[in-house]
């Protein structure tokens, strides 16, 4: 941002002492288009340039930790679902990860197989709203729209494999509900074939637009030393420049097997981490997981998708674990504490957004108020999961 | 570095203040509440440790915990079938806890601290100066669990309103009926179960006699 | 339900497509309304015509505000998307501003944070106004009915509600035919139209579409 | 207003006197010129939607009306007069009832001096164009006017920037005209049709290549004169809710609506008249000069339209930074070139 | 200089260039489903409304257990061959159609349809009724087969590892479809 923009370049302390002036304190939210939901952000601004923001959240609170403590350990499969509603099945699959590795059960093969391809499917869907609603806070309508049609047909899919329109309850403890339909894979290929074509699209319509880039480019810059201590994870960490991601780094399922890269920010409109990184490693992350797809396809064995020696009513043995797997947002944890019961004694949810929308409050002050929206929107935070 | 050898490093470090080994299916420490802070910061600091990110932080509410892992724990209170909130006489016993699991992007080790105190003083260091992003997962320990954390900056609830009464995620933590006007039972459940001629009944097994318009007009 | 059950299994091959004729059965194209209000044997006769002018009007032009609470929200964004397009029954205007709209779909779980907010947004609404609860959270606090401490159970304690669209998350279909019901009711009377026989008939015929 | 007093003057005869067939053709016009401002409105809004609906891939409306809901703008507009006025409790009531009439009254005082077809003009003004300019100006007094007194900050910030970005982008729109009035050496719109008889290579924007980039400025200028994308800044959806009239319902709400679809064509209008050769049409002789008229505006329009469903849009200071270090400079070179250029082939007189 | 031009080059381009791409969609097809008119022919996984077929159904209370949400109800009176099912409802207020319960049901009464749309206009109109209380239906299978209701041998047949995998039969489900308000047909087409 130039010195005039952030209004640091004239002694403004001054001059507000002089006009007897006052920071306006605006709210954003609960209900506001740029919020992505029921966020509230507390706005204090010198004219168009924020002096500060305080984000309220807990306007979505759905008492979803609390709830794990009173169902058994299927039945709350469904509530994670509703964490991140944009990418139901990543929350699924940390889930099961988390309750697998304490069981000690091993996944059928093609199970994982089904698995990675969905969550792989649903990032893609997940990442295509983001884009879209990014565009949507910068004022580009059309982009989101047609971002909602190549979401329908991932949705489209999803639904065929599992019967939910947007939330499938699919995973299950120890592999999946059910089997995959015939001509699963088919439909597969036929879509990541059409998206891989669309992606030029968008980037011609909206990632390399003279417009977009000024509004992104150097704008809301996070850099690896704030990500760290505020725990951003996802593409907020990639956008700054470090090529890190839980399929890889701290792998889980059978993502080790697949070849894929970690796109990250390299600053190519401008500084490392800043709105349009964000962006564009989104952007790179669906060709990736297009990749991923492809070899999870060619390599889908046949057999069971359930473990067999599993019982109807899950006990999980004492002890705690905390488990961290790769939502689209970033990295989704569950720290999870079981006492040998039928039911979680605490169930403990990391989420990424949570982290990710933290850092609003450190990199907000000095922005415009345009750019905060932009911020926000890059920052692509779900209530559902930061206010659970 | 394995996470007995960072166990044995804390405790020469800080002796009594690491209280014990935690082997679990996470491997940790049990420190004491009132040095999580400096452990922290040696946790942070340390080149062979060097664990800058903190992942989660938990607050716990380890109150009818069944050691004997039989899964005997408490249930929970919620709301009963037609919405009204369950009551119990049971008054909660038993610590809080506090969690915290870090990882090591620069070593790739991960390691968890734990920490008990008692429900009568629940006060733990905070780590928020260490870590900032433990800044907001403290302040939904204190709104949800109800642990205090001496030296956080800003310790407000973060979740709930911040004129919410009681901590929700304690295992005694019954159900409040309304808040602030607000209904929060299932006021039309709670009337009753509902007569029969409110219900819809499908068409294969019992057609209404008089298939009256509805009710169009405004509930509540 | 009179569909043959058939029409619903995957391999199915359609109908064929769309077919002109099928503008006949709209629910409420203008024609067919105006002729009704015409046909009114209501004695103050231009008093009634104007009302059903302004109901027509008022249904034909439901404009929701941007109200998106949590999942449901998606899937009304969906509804106003691509696929469904809820524009073209003249519900695509999404308001910011409460002040310029006429309809709350309240498409999400309503906490007890956010119940005083959302009856705010519905005071500032200019009358005459209209709530649809999408989603069983809405409706009746759904999931989180029995351990939701801060979940409101029903919309209607905190506004009145006038179409309830269960689902979990509806599709968008349902949050247009929920739509419909509330057009329907805007029209002072529940159903369709009475339209001739071979109409109905005809209509019950309804294309169906391969993905 | 010449078609007008003839029109009276034939059907009266002498039984009217001359100020009463001025006062009866003004007046005629004025209703005349309100009713072409709500017919735009209505069209427009239903172009817009229909416009927005196929380039997002799907309908707009579609059941409101038999055809493609050629119906919906009546709807909506009967609709909004059906609204609940709300006039908030804390905001300046005067000045919150005026503002809206005011932007109204400023879009519908420059339709006067917008050339039609040949004698079809409310004001045949010898300084029409300088009157159009000075007369749209007005919209950003009435901007001001509802921001302030909403006492809404939301309202407040689109305000400001509408004010700024009305004040800033006045100048280049004018500018660009320049070039134009250099050549006829007049600012009486008649004149300037008259001047670009001919077919499609005498109009202005073909003249030479530095009013061809007057036009493009001229047409970049109008677009934010008239606050649409990518230059909505003072109503931006996802910043300020609805920026300055967050807080109108009902029938002030309708007059900003009218106002800016009215003023959307007002600007293609003003294009048409200057650059784009007036009634004339491609070439062969005058032909149905109002359709023609209309046609050229309203293609324009679509093209806005088209814009705006394209871009995003751009951010407050980087709308200032295109306003007075991109199109002001570009605006004056041309200006200068258009002179240079009419010295070297000899057409100044 | 060369990079002021560069940037209102670069502006313009890429303005044309994205006008380019939305142009192309105008003269496309636009991909919207007009819904009352037309529908999507569902998958046969589909989760719509649960319908439970009563004459199946021996009030094993696994779906009311296996549900998160507890929103079905059962009440059953008596043991063994006289044990009669009063009461078998589905709260849509609560249900959140996860396919827990069909995917429990042994016997296959407790089914999703692909019955979706249902708009209505009082809540209480979504607690569906599958019982009448005035003729409770008989739980054991003898009992039923003595009162004349139709037992499939579905529960008897040794259990089919995948037999969730397979589109759960819709052909053997009842024609009706629990509407949600009476004379639903009619206003079906319009």
């Amino acid at each position: 941002m130039s010195e005039t923009a952030t209004g640091r370049g004239w002694a403004e302390q001054d001059v507000r002492r002089e006009l007897h002036s006052e920071l306006l304190e605006i709210n954003m939210g609960p209900q506001h288009p740029a919020t992505h939901g029921v966020l509230r952000l507390l706005v204090r601004t010198d004219g168009e340039i924020v002096h500060g923001v305080t984000a309220h959240i807990g306007y979505l609170h759905r008492c979803a930790e609390k709830i794990a403590e009173g169902c058994d350990w299927r039945q709350w499969m469904v509530y994670t679902d509703r964490f991140d509603y944009l990418a139901p099945i990543n929350m699924n699959f940390g889930y099961a990860v988390a309750v697998e590795r304490m069981l000690g059960v091993q996944v059928p093969e093609r199970a994982e197989h089904i698995r990675v391809i969905c969550a792989e499917l649903q990032r893609i869907a997940s990442h295509l709203i983001a884009i879209g609603t990014f565009g949507l806070d910068m004022g580009a309508w059309t982009p989101l729209l047609y971002c909602f049609r190549e979401r329908e047909e991932i949705l489209n899919i999803l639904e065929r494999l599992t019967g939910g329109r947007m939330l499938y309850n699919y995973f299950d403890i120890g592999g999946l509900r059910f089997d995959a339909y015939e001509g699963f894979e088919r439909d597969v290929l036929d879509f990541v074939n059409i998206m891989e074509q669309k992606i030029p699209e968008y980037d011609t319509l909206l990632s390399y637009n003279k417009i977009f880039i000024e509004r992104t480019a150097d704008v809301g810059v996070i850099d690896v030393a704030t990500c760290r201590a505020y725990g951003c994870t996802g593409p907020v960490l990639r956008g700054a420049g470090v090529p890190f991601d839980c399929r890889k780094d701290d792998p889980y399922s059978i993502y080790d097997r697949f070849e894929f890269d970690i796109p990250y920010g390299e600053g190519e409109q401008g500084t490392v981490g800043d709105c349009w990184d964000r962006y564009m490693v989104r952007m790179r992350e669906m060709y990736e997981s297009c990749r991923i797809i492809r070899q999870a396809v060619d390599a889908l064995p046949g057999g069971p998708v359930k473990a067999e020696d599993l019982k109807k009513l899950v006990k999980v043995p004492q002890g705690s674990l905390y488990t961290r797997t790769e939502s689209s947002k970033g990295e989704i944890g569950y720290h999870i504490f079981a006492d040998g019961g039928s039911k979680p004694f605490r169930t403990k949810v990391r989420s990424p957004s949570f982290s990710n929308l933290h850092v609003i409050e450190k990199v907000g002050p000095g922005m415009m108020l345009s750019d905060l929206v932009a911020t926000v929107g890059s920052l692509d935070i779900v209530l559902g999961e930061i206010d659970r | 570095m394995e996470a007995t050898a960072i166990h044995a490093l804390l405790q020469s470090r800080f002796g009594d203040a690491v209280l014990d080994y935690v082997d679990s299916y996470e491997k940790g420490s049990l420190v004491a509440a009132g040095r999580v802070g400096e452990i922290a910061t040696f946790l942070r600091d340390d080149a062979t440790l060097g664990f800058e990110s903190l992942m989660s932080l938990t607050g716990l509410d380890w109150d009818g915990y069944d050691a004997t892992g039989k899964g005997k724990s408490v249930d929970i209170l919620g709301y009963d079938e037609l919405g009204r909130p369950e009551t119990s006489d049971r008054v909660g016993d038993g610590d809080l806890g506090v969690a915290y699991a870090l990882y090591s992007p620069r070593h790739g080790h991960k390691h968890t601290l734990f920490v008990r105190v008692p429900r009568a003083a629940p006060e733990v260091a905070s780590v928020a100066a260490v870590w900032p992003t433990a800044e907001w997962h403290e302040r939904e320990a204190w709104d949800l669990v109800g642990i205090r954390f001496a030296g956080h900056p800003d310790l407000r609830r973060i979740l709930l309103d911040d004129a919410w009464e009681g901590h929700p995620l304690r295992k005694d933590y019954a159900m409040p009926g309304a808040w602030q006007g607000v209904p929060l039972d299932g006021r039309d459940y709670a009337a009753g179960k509902w007569t029969e001629a409110d219900v819809t009944l499908p068409d294969d097994v019992k057609r209404p006699e008089d298939a009256k318009l509805p009710d169009t007009g405004n509930q509540g | 339900m009179t569909q043959d059950r058939k029409d619903y299994v995957e391999s199915t091959t359609p109908p064929a497509g769309y077919d002109p004729l099928r503008e006949q059965c709209l629910d409420f194209h203008v024609a067919e309304d105006l002729a009704a209000m015409a046909g009114s044997d209501d004695k103050n006769f231009i008093l009634t015509t104007v009302d059903n002018l302004f109901d027509w009007a008022r249904l034909s032009s439901v404009w929701p505000v941007t109200f998106g609470l949590a999942c449901c929200a998606i899937e009304m964004m969906a509804a106003s998307a691509t696929r469904y397009d809820i524009d073209r029954f003249g519900a695509g205007a999404f308001r910011a501003t409460p002040r310029q709209a006429d309809l709350m779909i309240v498409s999400g779980t309503v906490t007890a944070k956010m119940a005083t907010r959302l009856k705010r947004i519905y005071d500032q609404m200019p009358e005459p106004k209209w709530v649809v609860a999408m989603g069983s959270c809405a409706i009746g606090g759904g999931p989180y009915f029995k351990y939701g401490y801060h979940v409101v159970k029903g919309v209607d304690f905190i506004v009145p509600v006038d179409v309830y669209i269960p689902g979990c998350p509806p599709r968008p279909e349902v949050l247009l035919d929920g739509l419909m019901r509330l057009q329907d009711k805007i029209r002072g009377r529940r159903g369709a139209a009475k339209l001739p026989k071979w109409v109905a008939d005809y209509a019950r015929k309804i294309p169906y579409v391969n993905r | 207003m010449q078609v007008m007093t003839e029109l009276f003057a034939r059907i009266f005869g002498d039984g009217l006197s001359p100020v009463g067939l001025l006062v009866a053709g003004g007046l005629t016009m004025a209703l005349v010129m309100s009713l072409v401002m709500a017919l735009c409105a209505i069209v427009f809004t239903w172009a817009e939607r229909k416009v927005a609906g196929f380039i997002q891939s799907r309908y707009g409306p579609m059941r409101v009306g038999r055809w493609h809901g050629v119906l919906q703008p009546v709807a909506d507009m009967v609709k909004i007069l059906g609204k609940e006025d709300i006039i908030p409790r804390d905001a300046d009531k005067r000045l919150f009832q005026l503002a809206p009439f005011v932007i109204f009254v400023g879009s519908l005082m420059a339709w006067a001096a917008i050339p039609f077809a040949p004698g079809f003009i409310a004001a045949d003004l010898d300084l029409g164009l300088f009157y159009i300019f000075a007369v749209s100006s007005a919209a950003s007094i009435g901007i001001l006017m509802a921001g302030w007194a909403s006492n809404n900050k939301w309202s407040l910030y689109g305000a400001v920037r509408g004010v700024a970005q009305g004040v800033s982008y006045e100048i280049p729109l004018a500018l660009a005209c320049i070039p134009v009035v250099m050549i006829t050496g007049s600012l009486n719109m008649n004149d300037i049709v008259i001047a670009q008889q001919g077919g499609i290579w005498r109009w202005h924007f073909l003249h030479d290549p530095f009013l061809f980039v007057s036009f493009l400025l001229y047409f970049v200028a109008s677009i934010a004169e008239v606050n649409r994308g990518p230059f909505d800044l003072p109503e931006t959806e996802s910043e300020l809710v609805a920026g300055y009239h967050t807080e109108y319902t009902g029938m002030r709400f309708a007059f900003f609506f009218l106002a800016e679809y009215a003023n959307l064509f007002l600007v293609s209008c003003i294009a048409t008249a200057v650059f784009l050769g007036g009634w004339q049409p491609v070439f062969g002789p005058v032909f149905l000069p109002g359709l023609v008229f209309v046609t050229k505006a309203v293609l324009l329009v679509l093209l806005q339209m088209w814009l705006r469903w394209t871009l995003p849009r751009l951010r407050v200071d980087q709308l200032m930074h295109v306003c007075w270090k991109v199109m002001v400079p570009l605006a004056l070179v041309c200006v200068l070139g258009a002179g240079i250029w009419m010295l070297a082939t000899g057409q100044a007189g | 200089m060369s990079q002021y031009l560069r940037n209102i080059y670069d502006a313009v381009a890429s303005a044309l260039k994205g006008m380019g791409i939305t142009a192309k969609h105008v003269v496309r097809k636009p991909v919207t489903l007009q819904y009352p008119d037309e529908r999507w022919v569902l998958p046969s996984r589909f989760k719509g409304f649960i319908i439970n077929d009563t004459n199946l159904c021996d009030g094993c209370l696994r779906c009311a257990k296996v549900c998160p949400v507890d929103c079905i109800y059962i009440e059953t009176t008596g043991k063994g061959k006289d044990r009669f099912m009063h009461r078998y409802a589905v709260d849509y207020n609560k249900c959140i159609w996860c396919g827990l319960c069909t995917e429990e049901c042994p016997t296959f009464a407790c089914q999703h349809s692909l019955d979706y749309d249902h708009a209505l206009y009082d809540r209480k109109r979504l607690v569906y009724e599958f019982v009448d209380p005035a003729h409770p239906v008989p739980c054991h299978k003898e009992r039923r087969l003595q009162m004349g209701f139709f037992v499939e041998q579905v529960a008897a047949a040794p259990p089919d590892p995948d037999k969730i995998a397979k589109a759960p039969r819709r052909a053997d489900l009842p024609e009706a479809a629990p509407g949600a308000d009476g004379g639903k047909e009619d206003e079906r087409g319009r």
